[in-house]
């Protein structure tokens, strides 16, 4: 709305990796070649595990790191040899990594200083995203000043105050406290809504990879697992690793055995019927199991092992053919105390993945 | 008893003195001695002073003849003709006694190391530059100078300005107060004078013959310091104590011929005595008996006219009682090199006396040698002109001088 | 980082090179003139090349010097200071920290402003104090008309008499009388999470439990740190072994060693003896520094906070 | 620390624990702290007894004395030009070691050697080193005679001090610089990075601003550390001279105090420079104090 | 089941805390006089938010702080005096504060040989302790080589080697990452079965308060804000603070004015009938909210903000009468994206309290 919205929605550019791949020392590989495009104005959201190589990755992009190999294309232009700034990109760190002894003003203004914008301008160009961001009353203090909040916006207002094609993330949220966080969250949700830039955000939280992106990658051990909206990752996990990676409590996952006709527990019962044989890993989200009572179809019988009540609903863990499945009580059903639970799998609602290679099996059930 | 006795020569002189310890120590049984060397007459005040406050002194120490006055009016002294009434102190050279007797004639200290200054130049060099006869006068020492550094040499003359030799010694020889009252004999109320005398003539002198390069001071010379730039041959003339002799015979070692002398007198000037230099031993107050009668055993024992002789031998200090000459002339080794100071020296400090060349009565005189030397480095260094030198000197010599009086306010000068 | 910071990096090289020699460059002449003779010395000056006199050269340190009897002085007074500021200043620490005591601040801002005012300042009155420990007692006595009072009764008054002058202990004592170690040990227990004290108390540890079960082994690294730092200071100090021993054999090494130099002798100093033996008393310390470099560092570093 | 649960309540114990080292400290600092301002009103005898009440005599004395007013300016020159020195050559060293370079880390090493050379061991070697007919200098002055003479002029021989003393001073504060910068957290670079800043100009608006801290800490103990440490020096490198020129209030007290006997004049001047040297203390805590502290 | 077992479950004795009061200094009272009793064997958690006097009333019943006012019992005996050594009570800390140049079992039998225990008793003790938590294998390590895990065993292993009658437990999960939490969340459940102390736990974690306690006991500036089962704490909150603090998103508090017949929203539409007149606080918790279709009884329209999707549900946010409303979907139920909502207020699902005081007002709509 802006104007400082709209250079940068205009400068908006898409990123492309192609065959990227990253090795800190000749042993280990961190990135194996990834191929793979964020397209203009999206919102991508990297998830994995805590070394899987999303910073590394980021910081590749934002040329603080070198790439081993293989291309990275930003607005169509190839940058993996070029110097950080002049790639176009902005990073946001972190402990957002201000500058202490800086001003408010001076942390923002200070790309602008380095690459020689007159002092005049810099004014006007600080101004603007101090005003968007709701800083511009604290433009003399110093960080050490500001609360939480504040300080993420400075590091925004330091990132896009040059306009940048694309904006980079690591982690902003991680050190925040539970509510900070939400709000944080929020707020960057209606920036993104606002200015529209190409955004990576790397974190591990999967709250706020639901929440944010248009689309997630989910990284493990530096490979992409899946890349899709947040939707499709829940619904339509692409291995057990997102499966399990994703929804609290995750996904549960049974070994099965097919006879050709039906899908059989490790104790003999039966989960689902399919024309299969072979060994293979049953999913099912907790909340998807139905305590029976609420019966439709087939039905297996459990042990219940302890019961959390969270208030607003319960986690029930019981033992199925020698695993745990967890399973989510809806909002204000109560579940009687039994230690047999009987339970329904709701064919819709399973997922098949591979024994070995733990890869989707789509198809198989309807849902997919 | 076991008693100790501190002094603060180095080098040729305290090997000396070691062997004179040593020698005692064999010499009898009922006492033993510990010498203690301080590594400097200035060190070994200081730590004197210091270990006398603590009461931790040893009842035996030697002090230079800048301390006189000091030590006089500590209070913690006993003079050595009360503790050895029996001793005839009127053997003691005339020089010395003027130096360290109280105005009753009373002898404070008995003179230990006495030496005064001399005149050594290298005979080879002179020689090579064509200097026949050995300069007496500073007029023929510049003549001289002036061969030397035509013919190449880079060293004529070299001393160290130090005040013992520059202003004390000059002035004693050349009849000139260093400050009123007789040089303080008379009175804590002395004031210094030697900004006015003949003395600054001659220092400013100096400062021109080094800019001549006719004179270096010790720190111009390769060796820095001005006996080793002497002793190694790298310069040719120096005034220097009599007590400085065997170090520069043994570093000559027939390499180069040397020569000693009395030290230089401006031509028609009147010669008078040198002072006594070098230092004597004092018995300090608080000891036992049984340490007082080591301490007396020692004494004897170092005036012995043998010790005597073979001290004088080893350094080039002069002996101090009269009946020391009279035993080199006995002993038939009267001839250079060996006692080559003893007659010079003495006849040095016996030439004729005025009340301006007794000796140096003045306050914190220690401290004032090293305000003399502070201004006059400045005015080597071209920082100020000589005089004013002097007058600042002097000027800050007085300021001492009125604090002593201060401090010692109701003690009288005995 | 991708960027190309050669620039940089060429001059940050050529700096730690520069660097290097500068520290190295004396070390290395100091070894090379030890190793000439005396008459190398005199002819040549400074030695820009080792010779083979080293061990002649160490050989008369050791034959005709004071320095070994003053190097074992040394190792003695800086072990001793080293040791008993670690005790003295560890206990004052923990008595700071993990006491109530309404004066602690009190007690921590007394030890601390002896930082301020180095030994070096105040020497004069320290020597004073050294030569009797007692004097302060005995001008409170005199002060307070204590003494008339027992002069009346006992006939004369008290007038007590302990010079520490010359003495392993006075070399020692006020050399100890500093507060970095406290510091050094408060910053140390501050850093420690107050829940090992609860936990401890839990346990049923009393105070001195608590120091030996708990504190000391945790303190181990803080212990090492500061007994080099002390080690090292007590080791090259100067002027108070200067003033506070006043016999050659009470000296410490470093004060013998620079006594070597003659104030006014006919002499040109032996340079390649006294180097050799500069060599001979920097060789401890050297050693330790390099075997303990770590705990020095932290040391260092700890002082910070 | 007031909380009542992470202190032990004992009656006696921490004074014995605090005992030992307090008496030390009274003994050994504050007892001389207030004997040399005790002293500052009498006049003291060499070898003691007879001491007498002056006022402020010494005061009027000492304060009236062009020396003194000289070996001040001096220690106020060398506290300035020495430890600007050896604080900024370990800033330039330690910026260096902060790279990532081969030299790196054998230059962490070595730079801390000095620490295990006593002052006075290093001012015997640097006379040496700096003789103007056998140093290393030797060669400019057999070129131009007298271009280098500490003996005789006094800046040569203020230098020559100087070095010595930044020599001996790099250890600690390289240490402790080094340290702030290690200790400036990778991203704080990165951003600077990304905000187009290039090594070197991160150095001046990054790493000198973020380790303001570690230098405010160099700056005030070299300070104190300058007025001291010269001391060993001096006294084995020019005695103070020549002419004076190297006396700075340290070495002027000692010599005033022990080879001049002026047990008067040395306290009033010790307690004058404690005056000093506290005021200047507690003026960098206040001055400079305030504003290099930033939470990160 | 083995000794140990027995011989805490024996010892478990109740707190009794008579007019407890503590102030640090004379200003400010950090707890005002409180009384209450936790019973033998009970697993009490106290819940609150940062800084209202949790770990000081834990330290106070430990004997780490004094009291300033007031009477502790355990077991009937009067120990507010007493050493924390002759109180029977153990303690885990948050960061378990083991002493980290000891073993494992130096940690544990600490205790025993400060108190006397000879060697070989003590060997058998730790040894039954350690056997217990599955610490056997590890009794060498030192705390530094052992996993999150394990160090938390060997803290309640340190804790309860002595028997003691009270386990206290300050925040002891909060540093962890999510995953662990949950782990030794089961744990500690487990742990509590089976040994069945009485314990105390700190926490501001709901999750962690609503299930693991017996009862929880919520403070609120050093006051007892409510005292009960979780079920009845989520269920029914005693005042509008409880309400806002338990449960994610926490309950929604509307400001409401009754005209005698109806409760009134600020913009005038009538959330509630109510025979009662004057200013009130409306509560109802976001998964109580019906979006419209699911209609029952009458229906209030709100502006939709915006909706977070977790995957399991989705949280809306909607403005309603001034005040922004969160409410959760139903697992499984989508919500079109309308910006215009028509929700319902289930009667029996909100809860009414008093605008000033805040206190809840039981009984008014009927699930009370
Ligand atoms: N500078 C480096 N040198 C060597 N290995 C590195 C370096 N930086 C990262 N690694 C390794 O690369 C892998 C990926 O690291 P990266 O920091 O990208 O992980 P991440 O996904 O960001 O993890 P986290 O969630 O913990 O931040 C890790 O195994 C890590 O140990
Ligand atoms: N030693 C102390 N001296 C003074 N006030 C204290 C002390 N310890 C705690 N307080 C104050 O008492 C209040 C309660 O502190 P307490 O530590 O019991 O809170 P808490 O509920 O445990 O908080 P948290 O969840 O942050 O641990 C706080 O306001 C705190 O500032
Ligand atoms: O060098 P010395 O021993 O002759 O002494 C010279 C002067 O007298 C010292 O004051
Ligand atoms: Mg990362
Ligand atoms: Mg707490």
């Amino acid at each position: 709305m802006n104007a400082i919205d709209m250079a940068i929605r205009a400068a908006a550019a898409n990123i492309t990796l192609n065959d990227v791949t990253k090795a800190y020392d000749t042993e280990t590989v961190v990135i194996p070649p990834m191929d793979v495009e964020l397209r203009a104005g999206e919102f991508t959201v990297v998830l994995g595990p805590s070394g899987c190589g999303k910073s590394t990755l980021l910081q590749m992009i934002a040329g603080l790191e070198r790439v081993s190999g293989g291309k990275i294309l930003i607005g169509g232009r190839e940058v993996q040899n070029l110097e950080p700034k002049h790639r176009g990109c902005a990073m946001v760190f972190q402990n957002y990594a201000l500058y202490p002894h800086m001003s408010v003003f001076d942390n923002i203004a200070y790309s602008l200083k380095v690459s020689g914008m007159a002092k005049a301008e810099r004014i006007e160009r600080v101004g603007a995203v101090a005003k968007m961001l709701g800083l511009a009353d604290y433009l003399s203090r110093k960080p050490g000043q500001l609360s939480g909040g504040q300080r993420q916006r400075v590091a925004i207002g330091r990132a896009i105050v040059r306009e940048p094609g694309v904006l980079l993330f690591d982690e902003p949220l991680s050190n925040l406290d539970a509510q900070l966080r939400h709000d944080m969250r929020v707020e960057l949700a209606e920036l993104h809504r606002r200015i529209g830039a190409t955004t990576v955000f790397v974190t591990h939280d999967q709250v706020e990879a639901m929440t944010l992106a248009d689309r997630i990658l989910i990284l493990n051990k530096g490979r992409i697992e899946q890349f899709d909206t947040p939707k499709a990752i829940y619904h339509r996990p692409a291995s057990v690793f997102v499966a399990k990676f994703i929804g609290a409590p995750p996904m549960n996952i049974l070994p099965v055995t097919g006879d050709g006709r039906v899908l059989r527990l490790a104790d003999g019962q039966v989960a689902a019927e399919a024309p299969l044989t072979g060994a293979y890993q049953l999913g099912i989200r907790p909340e998807d199991i139905l305590v029976s009572g609420q019966a439709e179809g087939r039905a297996v019988t459990s042990t219940l092992r302890f019961r959390e009540d969270l208030g607003s609903h319960a986690i029930l863990a019981a033992e199925l053919g020698g695993s745990v499945v967890r399973i989510a009580t809806p909002f204000g059903v109560d579940i009687p105390d039994h230690s047999q639970l009987s339970l329904n799998l709701p064919p819709a609602r399973l997922h098949l993945f591979d024994a070995e290679s733990g890869r989707a099996m789509p198809g198989v059930f309807s849902a997919h | 008893a076991n008693i100790e006795f501190w002094y603060g020569n180095t080098g040729v002189a305290e090997t000396a003195i070691q062997a004179e310890c040593a020698a005692f120590n064999s010499a009898q049984s009922a006492h033993h001695i510990t010498c203690v060397g301080q590594g400097s007459y200035e060190v070994s005040m200081q730590k004197a002073i210091a270990a006398f406050r603590a009461k931790n002194h040893p009842v035996l120490i030697q002090f230079f003849d800048a301390g006189t006055l000091d030590l006089m009016l500590s209070d913690a002294v006993e003079p050595v003709e009360d503790v050895l009434p029996d001793v005839k102190w009127d053997n003691y050279i005339a020089g010395a006694r003027a130096y360290y007797e109280t105005s009753g004639g009373k002898l404070f200290a008995q003179p230990y190391n006495a030496s005064t200054l001399l005149f050594y130049t290298n005979k080879t060099e002179l020689e090579k530059a064509g200097v026949m006869k050995t300069p007496t006068t500073w007029e023929e020492i510049i003549a001289a100078a002036g061969k030397l550094k035509a013919s190449g040499h880079a060293c004529p003359f070299v001393t160290d300005g130090d005040t013992w030799r520059v202003l004390e010694q000059f002035s004693a020889r050349h009849g000139l107060p260093i400050a009123s009252k007789h040089n303080g004999y008379d009175g804590l109320d002395a004031e210094y004078v030697f900004n006015t005398t003949f003395v600054a003539k001659h220092l400013q002198n100096l400062v021109d013959w080094r800019k001549e390069g006719l004179v270096r001071l010790g720190t111009d010379t390769k060796a820095g310091n001005f006996t080793a730039a002497f002793n190694t041959g790298e310069c040719a003339m120096m005034e220097n104590s009599s007590g400085s002799y065997t170090a520069s015979v043994k570093a000559f070692d027939g390499k180069y011929e040397m020569s000693v002398g009395m030290a230089p007198m401006y031509e028609g000037h009147e010669r008078h005595n040198t002072f006594v230099g070098g230092a004597s031993i004092y018995v300090m107050k608080g000891h036992s008996k049984a340490e007082i009668e080591g301490a007396k055993a020692f004494l004897d024992f170092v005036r012995d006219p043998k010790q005597q002789m073979s001290f004088t031998s080893a350094t080039g200090y002069v002996p101090v009682t009269n009946d020391v000459m009279e035993a080199i002339a006995k002993s038939g080794e009267a001839n250079p090199p060996k006692y080559a100071t003893a007659a010079v020296g003495i006849d040095s400090m016996n030439q004729p006396r005025t009340p301006d060349t007794r000796g140096i009565r003045l306050g914190f005189y220690v401290q004032f040698r090293q305000v003399f030397m502070e201004e006059t480095q400045k005015a080597f260094a071209g920082e100020q002109t000589m005089q004013v030198a002097l007058d600042n000197a002097k000027k800050r010599g007085d300021e001492l001088l009125r604090r002593f009086e201060q401090t010692y306010k109701g003690v009288t000068l005995r | 980082m991708i960027e190309n910071a050669r620039s940089l990096n060429i001059a940050a090289s050529l700096i730690l090179v520069a660097g290097i020699v500068y520290i190295l460059g004396p070390l290395y002449l100091t070894l090379a003139t030890a190793s000439q003779s005396f008459e190398f010395m005199l002819r040549n000056g400074l030695a820009w090349y080792p010779g083979t006199a080293l061990f002649s050269n160490m050989a008369r340190v050791f034959a005709e010097t004071h320095i070994p009897i003053q190097m074992v002085n040394s190792m003695l007074t800086a072990f001793s200071v080293a040791i008993f500021t670690c005790i003295l200043s560890f206990l004052s620490a923990y008595a700071i920290v993990y006491f109530r005591i309404r004066w602690a601040g009190v007690a921590f801002a007394l030890i601390l402003a002896t930082i301020m005012l180095p030994l070096d300042i105040r020497v004069i009155t320290t020597y004073q104090v050294a030569s009797n420990v007692f004097s302060p007692v005995n001008a409170l006595l005199d002060v307070t008309g204590l003494n008339d009072l027992i002069a009346n009764i006992f006939g004369a008054p008290v007038k007590l008499e302990w010079s520490v002058l010359n003495t392993h202990l006075g070399l020692v004592a006020p050399l100890v009388a500093h507060g970095t170690g406290t510091f050094l040990f408060r910053q140390f227990f501050l850093t420690l999470p107050k829940d090992l004290f609860k936990a401890a108390r839990m346990d049923g540890a009393g105070p001195i439990r608590f120091l030996f079960d708990i504190l000391l082994p945790l303190a181990r690294t803080s212990f090492a740190a500061l007994f080099v730092l002390t080690f090292l200071s007590g080791w090259t100090q100067y002027l108070w072994p200067l003033v506070a021993a006043s016999t050659p054999d009470m000296q410490t090494a470093v004060v013998g060693l620079a006594r070597l130099v003659p104030d006014a002798d006919g002499a040109v100093p032996d340079f390649p003896m006294i180097m050799a033996a500069t060599v001979i008393v920097s060789i401890i310390p050297l050693a330790m520094i390099a075997l303990l470099q770590r705990y020095l560092v932290q040391g260092l570093v700890l002082t910070e906070k | 620390m007031t909380s009542e649960s992470s202190l032990f309540n004992h009656r006696w114990l921490p004074f014995l624990l605090l005992a030992p080292l307090m008496l030390l400290i009274v003994l050994f600092f504050y007892v001389p702290v207030f004997q040399a301002f005790y002293w500052s009103f009498f006049l003291e005898r060499p070898f003691g007894g007879g001491s007498m009440f002056v006022g402020w005599d010494n005061f009027a004395r000492v304060l009236s004395d062009p020396e003194f007013w000289e070996a001040g300016w001096r220690t106020v020159i060398f506290m300035v030009t020495g430890s600007s020195l050896a604080v900024l050559i370990p800033l330039i060293l330690a910026v260096a070691a902060d790279r990532k370079i081969r030299l790196a880390l054998p230059a962490r090493n070595v730079l801390v050697w000095p620490k295990g050379v006593a002052g006075a061991s290093i001012g015997v070697v640097f006379a040496f080193v700096f003789n103007p007919f056998v140093g290393i200098l030797a060669p400019l002055n057999s070129a131009f005679p007298g271009i280098w003479a500490p003996g005789i002029n006094g800046t040569d021989a203020f230098i020559t001090l100087i070095a010595a003393h930044v020599w001996g001073g790099i250890p600690f504060n390289f240490v402790i610089l080094l340290a702030g910068l290690q200790s400036i957290p990778r991203t704080m670079h990165q951003a600077a990075a990304m905000d187009g800043a290039g090594p070197w100009r991160r150095i001046l608006d990054v790493q000198l601003p973020l380790i303001m801290p570690q230098l405010f800490l160099t700056l005030v103990l070299e300070f104190t550390e300058s007025v001291t440490s010269a001391f060993a020096l001096i006294d084995t490198i020019t005695k103070g001279g020549p002419g004076g020129s190297t006396t700075l209030l340290v070495y002027k007290i000692y010599t005033d105090g022990f080879t001049g006997y002026d047990l008067s004049g040395a306290s009033t001047q010790t307690a004058i420079l404690m005056v000093f040297v506290v005021l200047l203390t507690s003026a960098q805590f206040l001055f400079l104090g305030r504003r290099v502290n930033y939470e990160r």
